[in-house]
């Protein structure tokens, strides 16, 4: 299985993604913003990062990139979508995910280890996980703080679509959302970095299962 | 000629950076400061104003938290 | 303004100003001296402290490349080096904290990528007067969020440092930035302009600007009242270009397009370009007017010393420089050949072909060298005559050492490195909190840990003690995570060396660490000087900042503070 | 009364976001753009319009680096 992720200018969670998809079991293929092709991954990740500094707000320039144009094809057709802190801003900004993430209520960049609660097991990034089951995850981010009018909060809820929750909320996020999908549920976004904990050597491996559902999700359709 | 965007956060929505301000302010002896937002300033050199009404909206305000407003100023 | 008025402002002597006639033979002109004045800095010269920092040992087993480059490089094994430094940040700080402090983790992220190497750590080592002044947390709060600022958007992780407060930093915040960077030790690359006339010099990165315009002479100057009217000259950091910059040098060098790179600091093109000529012993010709600029109706003069941050300077064979331009456009960077390398050994300047400056090379890079005076401070006596017995004794110890972990030279750092990302490269094995930082190198069992270590307090009571304690702590703090201790960088930190008192705390701080340096086996391959460190309440305390490094062979077997299991034993070790 | 406060770069301080924001933009289909700056707007409800400058160069804007202005709105 080939994933691919995207390589904005700014984007520096890039190589921990492809790392993280190695260790996986797939094959990291790197996705240049600048080239409008996808060159027939299975599953995309878009990283976490500053694309373009975060500049004007996060994602907002990124998500007019060329690679974004197929890559929201391959997202309405079907096709499984990971974004990933800045990911997550370029998804919301490329209106594939409902709401908007605001400034952290503490006005500060917070980094740091948050548990969270897995909320959802139907999407392909979560498939592996047990509902309910509690990760630890790190955060890193200044803008996390999730938003979206009550109407589109409500509805979130009431069809599962609320896939990670905090138990310890870093941020001010409405309804302790640290991730969310869309209506298809195979778009997902989360706040926190899974990636960063799919090493052993790194002391937790809590985040590894994330990539090995989109695989087994792979698996079970081929 | 230049023009002038202002972008600002929509009525309702939490404006964190404004309350830290209006929390500052009192601490530095300035009292009597009701509401306060913070937005964003785009000053902009274009050849047409045409497509300013398109730039705001695709890209210089986010439509889910902001609203916007652009004037000609030279 | 008179000749004499003309450098005394721009921080030359008399004395200075006659060897400079002398070596040119003839006056200078404004760029002419301007160029003195900045290479002649104790920033960038080490007119002050050159004789004092050769009593540090350099060499070792493990140095690949001691001091002299961009940043010092030591072997970790199987073919993989660490390149690293330390520099101050001070005085830009003190004006403008967050953007001070930002363009100071630019600075340093820029020297390890000159050395060929990918930064992969950062630490920082703080200084601020107490809490309980408005200004001073000002300063602390935007400084952290300026050195947040920039690590967290380039991508390079924070990994740990040191803060302390105390009244002698009050107006003179100390703001230390240390990078760690990864590299195959048969790459180092090294920003000499050799290989010989014809080559061409390259300019690529961010456009410039009048930014900072005599900020390196004014990085060695004591701050006053007076500075304050400076400060329109404040030098922005854009981590975003610094994010490109980082992926396109690497980039460029991997494909072998360049044959030296030196990154672009105080007195920006020329400075950078008479060090590459001085240290390949060749000359370079500079074309001003094709430096990409941001600003309009900019002076020859000023573009070639503008400082203009996320920028670097390369060498390039003729024939790979349309492939070079090409590399830069891909991650959007200005690049564009400024120049060539020629035979004469000088710097020459042109604008539009019009010759606007010329120096020898070498000239520049002689700074005068001065051995100052030494002379005991009286302050001694009295701070030795303390009496600790003499202390009463608490009625409730437990309130005591309550208070005591509450003091913010005690208390958590969380609310400091939560600020910063410290796991960003997937590398980081212990996050700060512990005593030292360590990281692995991706597909190795190899690893590394760091850590940044000196007590003011202590260099202040007792400079030869306190310089050797710090050494020592950083050796201990490596220790205790399981690392073998390698080699430091240092940081100079100290208040004016023209008075015997000042300059006595630095060489005694420079003897007591090199002491432990040569007992410990930990030869010091890199580091920086910011002296003047006063304000017109006086000096900052003595504080040389020592930033260590040190290796696993088996980064699985690091240890970490905390106790693990109910029933252990716990054991003291020491006196 | 309400007062609106506009704060931007000063002249000859590098402002990455405009520099960022500009480059991007042809890629976006949005050409014909020459300087773009981003500053800040900060709006505030006050008492009375006495201590607004001190506010600003106080607070809101950082002298150093920034400008600013401000106009009494409502
Ligand atoms: N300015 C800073 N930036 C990043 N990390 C810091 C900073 N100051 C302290 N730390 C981290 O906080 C922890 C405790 O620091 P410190 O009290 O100086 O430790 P120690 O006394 O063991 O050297 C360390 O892991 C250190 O790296």
């Amino acid at each position: 299985m080939r994933i691919g992720v995207t390589v904005f200018p700014g984007s520096n969670c890039d190589r921990d993604a492809l790392h993280a998809v190695e260790r996986a079991g797939a094959t990291p293929v790197e996705l240049w913003h600048a080239e409008a092709e996808l060159k027939a991954v299975d599953a995309v990740v878009v990283p976490g990062g500053f694309s373009y500094g975060d500049y004007l707000r996060p994602g907002a320039i990124a998500r007019f990139a060329k690679v974004m144009g197929p890559l929201e094809e391959f997202a309405k057709g079907g096709g499984p979508v990971l974004g990933v802190c800045n990911g997550f801003q370029v998804l919301l900004e490329a209106h594939l995910l409902p709401g908007a993430l605001l400034r952290n209520t503490g006005m500060r960049f917070v980094s740091r280890r948050v548990r969270t609660r897995i909320e959802k097991t139907d999407t392909p990034w979560t498939a592996l996980y047990g509902e309910g089951e509690t990760i630890t995850l790190p955060v890193a981010h200044n803008e996390g703080n999730y938003y979206a009018d009550e109407g589109t909060i409500r509805e979130l809820e009431e069809e599962g679509r609320v896939v990670l929750r905090y138990l310890e909320n870093p941020n001010g996020s409405a309804n302790d959302i640290a991730g969310i999908c869309n209506e298809a549920r195979n778009v997902v976004g989360l706040m926190p970095h899974p990636e960063r904990v799919s090493d052993p050597a790194l002391g937790s491996e809590e985040g590894l299962r994330v990539f090995r559902s989109v695989l087994a999700a792979a698996g079970a359709k081929v | 000629m230049k023009v002038r965007v202002l972008v600002r956060p929509k009525r309702g929505i939490l404006d964190p950076q404004g309350e830290a301000v209006k929390r500052a302010l009192p601490a530095l002896g300035f009292s009597g400061v009701g509401a306060v937002h913070i937005g964003r300033l785009i000053e902009l050199e274009v050849e047409s104003a045409d497509e300013v009404e398109g730039m705001c909206r695709r890209l210089l305000a986010n439509p889910t938290t902001e609203e916007y407003e652009w004037e000609v100023v030279s | 303004m008179n000749i004499q008025e003309t450098y005394t402002s721009l921080g030359l002597s008399d004395f200075e100003y006659d060897r400079i006639l002398e070596l040119m033979g003839r006056p200078p002109n404004y760029l002419e001296l301007s160029l003195f004045s900045v290479m002649w800095s104790e920033h960038c010269g080490y007119k002050n402290s050159r004789p004092l920092l050769r009593r540090f040992p350099n060499t070792g087993p493990r140095v690949l490349q001691g001091p002299g480059e961009n940043a010092g490089v030591i072997e970790v094994g199987e073919g993989w080096a660490l390149a690293f430094k330390m520099e101050s940040h001070n005085h830009p700080s003190a004006v403008e904290p967050y953007e001070g402090a930002a363009t100071g983790v630019g600075g340093i992220i820029r020297d390890v990528i000159a050395m060929g190497a990918r930064p992969v750590a950062l630490l920082n080592a703080l200084r601020f007067g107490p809490l309980d002044d408005e200004r001073n947390r000002y300063l602390f709060r935007e400084v952290v969020r300026g050195i947040g600022g920039y690590g967290n958007a380039i991508g390079v992780p924070t990994v740990g440092g040191e803060v302390e407060f105390s009244p002698a930093y009050s107006g003179n915040p100390l703001v230390n930035a240390m990078c760690v960077g990864l590299i195959r030790a048969d790459e180092v690359v090294r920003a000499k302009a050799e290989a010989g006339e014809g080559n061409l010099v390259v300019l690529f990165g961010a456009k410039t600007g009048r930014d900072g315009i005599h900020g390196a002479t004014f990085a060695s100057d004591e701050l006053t009242e007076e500075s304050e009217a400076k400060r329109s000259n404040v030098q922005v950091g854009d981590p975003f270009a610094g994010k490109m910059l980082i992926e396109c040098s690497l980039r460029l060098l991997e494909r072998n397009l360049l044959v030296a790179l030196q990154d672009l600091g105080a007195a920006g093109i020329a400075s950078s370009a008479s060090e590459m000529a001085a240290r390949g012993g060749v000359g370079i010709e500079l074309d001003a007017e094709k430096v990409p600029l941001r600003e309009e109706g900019m002076e020859a003069w000023e573009v070639v010393i503008s400082e203009s941050q996320e920028r670097m300077l390369a060498v390039v064979e003729p024939e790979k420089a349309d492939e070079v331009l090409k590399v830069c456009e891909r991650y959007e960077l200005d690049a564009a050949v400024v120049g060539r390398v020629t035979s004469h050994g000088e710097l020459r300047v042109f604008d539009n072909g019009e010759p606007i400056g010329s120096v020898p090379a070498e000239a520049l890079a002689d700074a005068p060298v001065y051995e100052r005076e030494v002379r005991r401070p009286a302050y001694l006596d009295g701070a030795h005559r303390f009496d600790p017995d003499a202390l009463p004794e608490p009625d409730d110890y437990n309130e005591v050492l309550l208070r005591m972990l509450a003091h913010p030279n005690l208390c958590s750092r969380a609310s400091v490195y939560e600020q910063y990302d410290s796991e960003v490269g997937s590398d980081t094995v212990v996050r700060p909190g512990a005593d030292a930082a360590v990281l692995r190198i991706k597909g190795t069992k190899l690893g590394f840990a760091v850590t940044a270590d000196v007590s003011g307090r202590h260099c202040y009571l007792d400079p030869r003690g306190g310089g050797a304690a710090a050494v020592a702590e950083a050796y201990r703090n490596l220790s205790c995570v399981g690392a073998e201790p390698v080699a430091l960088t240092d940081c100079l930190n100290f208040g004016s060396p023209e008075k015997p008192d000042g300059y006595y705390g630095l060489s005694e701080c420079v003897d007591g660490m090199a002491e432990a340096c040569e007992v410990l086996g930990t030869p010091v391959v890199s580091g920086n000087v910011s002296l003047f460190n006063e304000t017109e309440r006086g000096a900052i305390y003595p504080t040389p900042a020592v930033g260590m490094v040190g290796v696993f062979e088996d980064v699985s077997r690091h240890a970490t503070p905390g106790f693990k299991r109910e029933g252990d034993m716990v054991v003291h070790l020491g006196d």
